[in-house]
C-alpha cells in the first residue's frame, strides 16, 4: 500500500528523516542506562533493532523518493544563530544522501546482528566479557553519528557526524585498550587514528571557514546556488575550499598520505573494521566529494589532483597489500586500494561510477572483513580446543611462541572446516578481484571505462592496482583455505554459530546481485541519482576495458595459484630453516621486505614529523614554558614584584593610615553610644509613649501645614 | 448606609483607647489586648471604606489581618508564657534587663 | 413580615425549650433499652411527664454560690452557655415554603449565603460558657474541667469545620438551601463524603462533650467538671445547653449529609419536610446514645492525640481528595 | 433617626464602652471579656457594612479562637492581676493627655473634611459574599495569601518551639 501510494505520489515519509538519528539513540540509551540489567542477546538485540529501525526508516525515505525524486529538506531545530552564521540542524532527503543513508543502516544492521555472536566469543576470549555492552553502544552511537553526516543538509552539521563517527572510531579502535603490543598497542592505534584524522580534520574546518567566508551560508543549497557567481569571481576561492576539502577526505578516507592510520585500526574488533574502517565511516570522504560535487565540477584542478591522489593510493595500498601476512591487514590496505578507486572516480567527474562502487564495495568489503573476523575466531577456536588437549598441547605448544590467530601463516586448509565462510569469502574475494558478474566487476569496471576516457594516467594506475587486487585476493584465499594445515590450530578449526554466519550469506548474495543496481544500458543507480546530482551522465561501458581488466584478473589469479599453491608445495621440500614463509619473498627479494614493511612510510613519518614535533615540544616545555615563564618570570618578577607591593601595601597604608581612620572611628562611635544608650529605658511602655508623642506630633503638623 | 465618617470616627476612637492602653498598662496581657484592639479598629475603617468604594480589596485585606493577628497572638502568648516561666510575673515593668 | 420572623423565631426557641426535655427522656429510654433495663415510666404514661417532673425539682432547689467565686461570671456563665446552643438552629430549614391558612410561609428563618459559617462561628463562641463556669467557680475541679474543655473544643473545632468543606465543594455554596437543594438533585451527601460524615460525627461529640469525648465532667477525675458548684436552675441551664446543642448539630448533620428536610413526595405536600428533617434527627440523636452506652471514656492525652494526629490530617486529606475529584469530574 | 442610626448609636456605644471597660479593668478576664464584646459588636458593624462573611470570621477566629487563647493563658498562669507599683507614674497622664490630644486632631479631621468621602453607592448583588472575597483573594491577591499562610505556619511552629519545656 505504502509502496503503490509512494509511487503515485501518495503519502511521503520525508518527516521521518530524524527518527534515522533518533532510533539509534534510543538504543544506545537503554542500553547505557538499562544496559547492565539486560543479558548480552537483549542487548544485542535493542541496539540491532535500533539499527533495523534506522534501516526502515531509511527504506521508507527511499520509498518516498521514487515517487518525488526531488527530496525534500526536513528542518528540526534552529542551531547556531549569531548574526550571519545561520544553522540549522535539518535533513536533507535526495537520492545521494538515501543512497548513503541505505547502505550504512543495512550494512551496520547486518554486522549489528553478526556482533551479537561475534562479541560472544571476543570479550570472553579477551577476558572482560563487562564490554560487550559498552560495545553495542559505541556501534549504535556511531550509526547515530554517521546518520548525520550523511543526513545533514550543511556543512557545520557534517562535520558533527564527521567528527562524531571520528570519535567512535577513536573509541572501537582502543576498544581493548588494555591489550596489544606491550599492553598499550590498541591504545596506541586508537591515538594515532584520532591525531592522523585530526590533521585531516583541521583541513576540513579550513574549508569550512573558507566557505563562509566566501559564501556566509553552510547550507548545501544555498552554497551551490552562489557557486557559478563565486567562481566567477574569485576562482581561488572554490580552488581553496576544494583543495582543503580534499585534505579532510585523505585525512578520513584514508588516501594519501595520511593513510597511515587505518592499517594500525585493525586493532579494533573484526566488526568494527568491517563496518566503519570498511564499509562507512572510510566512504564518508567520498560521500563528501560526491556531495560537494557541484563546487568540484567549477575547478578542474581540484578534479584534478583528487582522482591523482585517488589513483596513486589505489597502486600503492595494493601493493603492500601483496607482501601481508595479517589477514585483516591485507583487507585493510585493499580497503585503502579501493577508496583510491571511488575516490579518483569521483575526482574525475565520474560521481556516479564513485558512488557505485562505494555501494559494492561496503557489500563485499564487509562481507570480507566479517568472514575474516569468522576465519579468526574459528582459528582461535582450533587454538582453545589445542590448548584443552593436553596430548596435543604438550606435542604442539611446546615452543612457547605466542600464537597469531591472524597470521595468515597460521592458517590454511580451512575451506573443509569452515565450509560456509569459505564460500562466502570466496564470493566477496571474486568480487573484489573484479570476475564476471560478481558486485565490484560492474562497479570497478565503471570507473575504469570512465578513466580511460578522461584521465589516462589515473587509467594506467587503477588498472596495475587492479591487477595486484586480484593477486593478494588470489594469495590470501590460497593461503588461507587451502592447502594443507600449517598449525595445530588451524587444523582444528571450527565454523561460527549461525547469528554470524547468517548475516555473511546477506552480504554474499548482496556481492553477487549489487552490480544489478547499475547494469551497463540500464544504468538505474545513475538515473537515481541524477535527480540530485544533475550533470552527471551514464557510463559507456567499454568492451576493451572490461576485457584488459577482467584478463589481467584472471592472470594475476592464476598467478597467485601457481605461487601459493605449486611453489609453496615445491618448497615444503627444503629444510624448515632455509624455508621461505612466502614463496614470493625469494623472487622479489629486497623488494619484498620493503613492501612487507610498508615502503616504511611510517618510519618517514616519524622521522620527518613525528620526531622534530616531539622535540620542539620538549624545548617548549622545558625551557620556554618551565625555565623561562615559570622560573624566571612569575618566580621572580611576578611573585617577588608583588610581594614588595603588599609590603608596602600592608604596612604604611594598611596599618598606617586606614587601621588609623577605623581605629578613631570606632573610638568615636563608642563615646557616643555610650551616652546614647541611657535614652534606652528597658521600659517597653515608654517606647511606646515615644512613638505616640511622634504620631501626635505628625499629625498636628499635617493638620497645621 | 450612615455616612462612612460614623465608622471612621468609630475606629478612631477604639484605636486612641487601644494606645492608651498600651501606654498606660503593666499587664502584658492587657497591652496585647489593645494592640488587639488597634488592629480591630484599623479592620472596622478597612470594612467601612471597601464599603465606600465598593471594592473588595479593603475585605481582602481585614482577611489577611485576621490571619497575621492569629499568628500573633499565638507568638506573643508563647512568649508571655515562656517569660511567666523564668520570672514568675507578667508586668512589663520587670522585663527590663535590655536597657542602656 | 417582620412578625412573621419573630413568630418563627419563637416558635423556635420553644421548640428547643421543650424538645431538650423529652430529648433527656429519650436518652433515659434508649439507654435503658441497651442496658436491658426499662427506664423512667412511673411519671405519666409511660414516664411521658418525667422531664416536667424533673423540671419542677430542679426549680425548687436551692441555688448556692460559692464564698470565693467571681460572682458576675459565675451567674453570667450558663446564661453564654445556652445562648449559643438556642440560636444555632436558626439557620438550619425546616422546608421551603407551606401553606398555612390561607397564606405561604416560609420554613426557614434566614437562608443567609455564609450559613455554614455562622455554624462554626456560634460553635467557637459556646466554649466560653464553659471555660468562664469552670473558672468563676474558684474550684480546682471545675478549672480543671473548663480549661479541658477549652483545649478540647479548640481542638476538635477545626476537624468540624473543615468536615463541613465537603458538602460546600460539592454544593459550591455555603446557603443550607443551596446545599439541601444539591441533594435533592444528586442524593444525600452521606454517600459522597463517608469520611467527612464520620469526622463530622465525632468531632460533634466532642463538640458537645458526649462519651467518649465527656472528659470536662469525668465524674472520676472533676467530680463533674465545670459545673460541679452549679445547681439547680442554673444546672438545668448547663443541661439544657447539652441537650439544645446535641438538637442542633444532629439537625445540622441531617441537613448536610443525609438530605435535610428532604424526602419523598416533600415538593407536594412541604408540610412532611419538618416530618422528614424530625425523623433524622431522631435518628441522629440515637447515634449519639448509642455510642454513649457502647463506648468507654478515651484518656485525656489520647484525646487530644486523636484530635490533632488522627482527625485533623483526616479531614485535611478529605477534602484534598474531594477537591481533587470535583476538578477531575468538572461537576459541583 | 432612622432605625440604623440608632442601631449603631447603640452598638457604637456598647463598642467604646467595652474597650474602655477593656482598658480600665483590674481583672485580666474581665478585659478579655470586654473585648470580646467589642468585636461581637464590631463582627454587627460588619454585618451592617455588607461583610457578611468577614463578620463570620471575625467572631470564628478572634472571638473563637484568638481569645479563646487569650482566657486560657490568663487562667494557666494565673495572672489576673499584677502585684506592685506603678514604676513610671507620670507615663499615666501624660498617656491620657496625649490620647485627648490625638482625639481632637483626629475629630478635627473627621468634620472638617468629611465632605471627602463619596456616600456610598447601593451595595452590588454578591458584594462581601464568599464568592466575591474568593475571587479577589484567590486572584489579585494569591501570593500574599500563601504566604499569609507561611506566616501561620511559621508562627505555629513558633508558638509550639517556645512554649516547649527547655530540658
Amino acid at each position: 500500500m505504502f509502496l503503490s501510494e509512494a509511487a503515485t505520489g501518495g503519502p511521503q515519509f520525508f518527516y521521518l528523516a530524524p527518527w534515522i538519528v533518533i532510533f539509534p539513540a534510543i538504543g544506545l540509551l537503554i542500553n547505557l542506562i538499562f544496559g547492565s540489567r539486560f543479558s548480552e542477546k537483549v542487548i544485542g538485540a535493542i541496539a540491532s533493532t535500533a539499527s533495523g529501525l534506522a534501516f526502515g526508516v531509511a527504506v521508507l525515505l527511499g520509498v518516498s523518493l521514487v515517487g518525488h525524486p526531488e527530496g525534500e529538506i526536513v528542518s528540526l531545530i534552529d542551531w547556531i544563530t549569531i548574526g550571519a552564521l545561520q544553522v540549522r540542524w535539518a535533513f536533507q532527503v535526495d537520492t545521494l544522501s538515501v543512497v548513503m543513508m541505505l547502505v550504512v543502516s543495512g550494512v551496520g544492521t547486518l554486522i549489528h546482528i553478526y556482533s551479537i555472536g561475534y562479541m560472544h566469543e571476543d570479550v570472553r576470549h579477551n577476558g572482560d566479557p563487562g564490554r560487550y555492552r559498552r560495545f553495542f553502544i559505541y556501534l549504535n552511537l556511531f550509526i547515530a553519528m554517521m546518520m548525520i553526516l550523511v543526513g545533514s543538509n550543511n556543512y557545520m552539521m557534517l562535520f558533527v557526524g564527521w567528527e562524531g563517527v571520528g570519535l567512535c572510531s577513536y573509541l572501537l579502535i582502543g576498544f581493548w585498550y588494555d591489550k596489544g603490543k606491550d599492553g598499550i598497542g590498541n591504545a596506541l592505534a586508537a591515538k594515532k587514528a584520532f591525531i592522523v584524522n585530526r590533521v585531516g580534520d583541521f583541513g576540513f574546518l579550513l574549508a569550512a571557514f573558507t566557505m563562509f567566508w566566501a559564501f556566509r551560508t553552510f547550507d548545501f543549497q544555498e552554497v551551490f546556488a552562489k557557486a557559478p557567481e563565486v567562481a566567477a569571481a574569485a576562482p581561488g576561492m572554490i580552488l581553496a575550499i576544494t583543495l582543503f576539502m580534499l585534505l579532510g577526505v585523505t585525512g578520513k578516507s584514508a588516501q594519501l598520505p595520511l593513510y597511515v592510520w587505518l592499517p594500525d585500526a585493525m586493532a579494533g574488533p573484526t566488526p568494527v573494521s568491517a563496518l566503519i574502517h570498511a564499509a562507512t565511516m572510510v566512504t564518508a570522504g567520498v560521500y563528501l566529494v560526491a556531495r560537494s560535487a557541484e563546487l568540484y565540477v567549477l575547478v578542474p584542478q581540484a578534479q584534478m589532483w583528487v582522482s591523482l591522489v585517488g589513483g596513486i593510493t589505489a597502486l600503492f595500498a595494493a601493493t603492500i597489500a601483496v607482501a601481508q601476512f595479517d589477514i585483516k591487514k591485507v583487507l585493510a590496505y585493499s580497503t585503502i586500494s579501493q577508496l583510491g578507486f571511488m575516490v579518483a572516480a569521483v575526482g574525475m567527474g565520474a560521481f556516479a561510477a564513485g558512488m557505485f562502487h562505494l555501494v559494492t564495495h561496503a557489500f563485499f568489503k564487509a562481507l570480507l572483513f566479517l568472514s575474516a573476523g569468522s576465519v579468526i575466531q574459528g582459528v582461535e577456536r582450533g587454538e582453545h580446543h589445542v590448548d584443552h588437549d593436553a596430548k596435543l598441547h604438550k606435542l604442539l605448544k611446546g615452543s612457547g611462541h605466542h600464537f597469531d590467530p591472524q597470521d595468515m601463516r597460521n592458517m590454511g586448509g580451512l575451506r573443509s572446516r569452515m565450509k560456509t565462510t569459505f564460500v562466502v569469502y570466496l564470493i566477496g574475494a571474486l568480487a573484489l578481484a573484479g570476475i564476471v558478474p560478481l558486485a565490484g566487476f560492474w562497479s570497478k569496471d565503471e570507473i575504469l571505462a570512465e578513466a580511460s576516457l578522461l584521465n589516462p594516467t589515473v587509467y594506467w594506475l587503477l588498472t596495475i592496482a587492479a591487477f595486484f587486487t586480484a593477486f593478494y585476493m588470489g594469495r590470501q584465499i590460497i593461503m588461507v583455505f587451502f592447502g594443507k594445515p600449517r598449525s595445530a590450530p588451524a587444523e582444528y578449526a571450527q565454523e561460527s554459530p549461525p547469528v554470524m554466519t547468517v548475516p555473511l550469506m546477506v552480504l554474499a548474495a548482496l556481492s553477487v546481485l549489487g552490480g544489478a543496481l547499475n547494469l551497463p544500458g540500464m544504468h538505474t543507480f545513475t538515473g537515481w541519482l541524477e535527480h540530485t546530482l544533475t550533470f552527471i551522465h551514464p557510463g559507456e561501458f567499454n568492451l576493451v576495458v572490461a576485457g584488459v581488466s577482467t584478463g589481467l584478473a584472471l592472470l594475476a589469479i592464476i598467478l597467485a595459484w601457481l605461487l601459493y599453491s605449486r611453489r609453496y608445495q615445491a618448497l615444503q621440500a627444503l629444510p624448515t630453516a632455509k624455508r621461505p614463509d612466502d614463496p614470493l619473498r625469494p623472487i622479489l627479494g629486497p623488494i619484498f621486505t620493503l613492501l612487507e614493511n610498508k615502503y616504511k612510510v611510517d618510519e618517514i613519518y616519524d622521522a620527518l614529523i613525528v620526531k622534530p614535533y616531539a622535540a620542539l615540544s620538549a624545548f617548549l616545555a622545558d625551557v620556554i614554558d618551565w625555565k623561562f615563564w615559570h622560573d624566571w618570570f612569575h618566580d621572580k618578577i611576578i611573585a617577588g614584584g608583588f610581594q614588595l607591593l603588599t609590603r608596602v601595601l600592608s604596612v604604611q597604608v594598611d596599618l598606617g593610615f586606614i587601621d588609623a581612620i577605623g581605629n578613631a572611628l570606632g573610638k568615636g562611635t563608642r563615646a557616643v553610644a555610650g551616652r546614647m544608650s541611657l535614652l534606652q529605658s528597658g521600659y517597653v511602655r515608654s517606647y511606646m509613649l515615644s512613638v505616640v508623642v511622634g504620631l501626635v506630633l505628625i499629625v498636628g503638623f499635617l493638620l497645621l501645614r | 448606609m450612615l455616612p462612612a465618617t460614623y465608622y471612621v470616627g468609630l475606629s478612631a476612637i477604639l484605636f486612641i483607647i487601644g494606645v492608651v492602653g498600651v501606654i498606660t498598662r503593666r499587664n502584658a496581657i492587657i497591652i496585647f489586648m489593645s494592640i488587639e484592639l488597634m488592629l480591630n479598629s484599623a479592620n472596622l475603617a478597612f470594612v467601612a471604606f471597601a464599603r465606600v468604594h465598593e471594592a473588595m480589596s479593603g475585605q481582602v485585606f481585614v482577611f489577611f489581618v485576621l490571619a497575621v493577628a492569629a499568628a500573633e497572638v499565638a507568638v506573643g502568648l508563647a512568649l508571655m508564657v515562656s517569660i511567666f516561666h523564668t520570672k514568675h510575673s507578667i508586668d512589663v515593668d520587670n522585663i527590663s534587663s535590655l536597657k542602656g | 413580615m417582620i412578625w412573621e420572623w419573630i413568630i418563627k423565631s419563637v416558635l423556635l426557641i420553644l421548640v428547643m425549650l421543650v424538645g431538650f426535655a423529652y430529648v433527656t427522656l429519650y436518652e433515659r429510654k434508649v439507654l435503658a433499652r441497651l442496658q436491658v433495663r426499662v427506664g423512667p415510666n412511673r411519671a405519666g404514661p409511660s414516664g411521658l411527664l418525667q422531664p416536667v417532673a424533673d423540671g419542677i425539682k430542679l426549680i425548687f432547689k436551692e441555688e448556692l454560690i460559692p464564698a470565693m467565686a467571681d460572682k458576675k461570671i459565675f451567674l453570667l456563665a450558663p446564661i453564654l452557655t445556652v445562648v449559643p446552643a438556642l440560636i444555632l438552629l436558626a439557620v438550619v430549614p425546616w422546608g421551603r415554603s407551606a401553606p398555612f391558612f390561607g397564606r405561604e410561609i416560609t420554613l426557614y428563618l434566614a437562608d443567609i449565603n455564609v450559613a455554614v459559617l455562622y455554624i462554626t462561628a456560634i460553635a467557637s463562641i459556646s466554649v466560653y460558657g464553659i471555660v468562664l463556669a469552670g473558672w468563676s467557680s474558684s474550684n480546682k475541679y471545675a478549672t480543671m474541667g473548663g480549661i479541658r474543655s477549652t483545649a478540647q473544643m479548640i481542638s476538635y473545632e477545626l476537624a468540624l469545620g473543615l468536615s463541613f468543606v465537603g458538602p460546600i465543594l460539592i454544593a459550591g455554596t455555603m446557603s443550607m438551601l443551596g446545599i439541601v437543594d444539591k441533594q435533592q438533585e444528586i442524593g444525600w451527601f452521606a454517600l459522597y463524603q463517608p469520611v467527612g460524615f464520620l469526622i463530622f460525627f465525632i468531632a460533634t461529640l466532642a463538640e458537645t462533650n458526649r462519651a467518649p469525648f465527656d472528659m470536662p465532667e469525668a465524674e472520676q477525675e472533676l467530680t463533674a467538671g465545670y459545673h460541679t458548684e452549679y445547681s439547680g436552675m442554673k444546672f438545668a441551664l448547663f443541661y439544657m445547653a447539652e441537650y439544645d446543642k446535641m438538637i442542633g448539630v444532629s439537625a445540622i448533620a441531617a441537613t448536610l449529609f443525609l438530605g435535610g428536610f428532604d424526602g419523598p413526595f416533600v415538593n407536594q405536600i412541604p408540610w412532611l419536610g419538618p416530618l422528614y428533617l424530625f425523623i433524622k434527627i431522631a435518628f441522629m440523636l440515637f447515634l449519639m446514645i448509642w455510642v454513649r452506652a457502647t463506648l468507654p471514656r478515651i484518656r485525656y492525652d489520647h484525646l487530644m492525640a486523636f484530635g490533632w494526629k488522627v482527625l485533623l490530617p483526616l479531614s485535611l486529606l478529605n477534602i484534598m481528595v474531594t477537591a481533587l475529584v470535583i476538578v477531575l469530574v468538572g461537576g459541583g | 433617626m432612622t432605625l440604623e442610626l440608632i442601631l449603631f448609636i447603640i452598638l457604637a456605644l456598647v463598642a467604646v464602652a467595652a474597650a474602655l471597660g477593656m482598658v480600665l479593668s483590674r481583672n485580666t478576664v474581665y478585659s478579655a471579656l470586654f473585648l470580646i464584646l467589642n468585636f461581637v459588636t464590631v463582627a454587627v458593624f460588619y454585618l451592617m457594612l455588607n461583610a457578611a462573611f468577614l463578620a463570620m470570621a471575625q467572631i470564628t477566629v478572634y472571638a473563637g479562637a484568638i481569645m479563646v487563647l487569650f482566657l486560657f493563658v490568663i487562667m494557666l498562669l494565673g495572672a489576673e492581676r499584677i502585684p506592685g507599683e506603678d514604676k513610671l507614674p507620670w507615663q499615666k497622664p501624660l498617656a491620657v493627655f496625649l490620647g485627648f490630644v490625638l482625639l481632637v486632631e483626629t475629630g478635627y479631621i473627621l468634620i472638617s473634611r468629611s465632605g471627602i468621602l463619596p456616600p456610598a453607592p447601593t451595595a452590588g448583588e454578591g458584594f462581601g459574599s464568599p464568592e466575591a472575597i474568593g475571587m479577589v483573594l484567590f486572584n489579585q491577591y494569591l501570593l500574599p495569601f500563601e504566604v499569609t499562610s507561611i506566616v501561620l505556619l511559621v508562627a505555629m511552629i513558633g508558638a509550639v518551639i517556645l512554649s516547649r519545656r527547655v530540658k
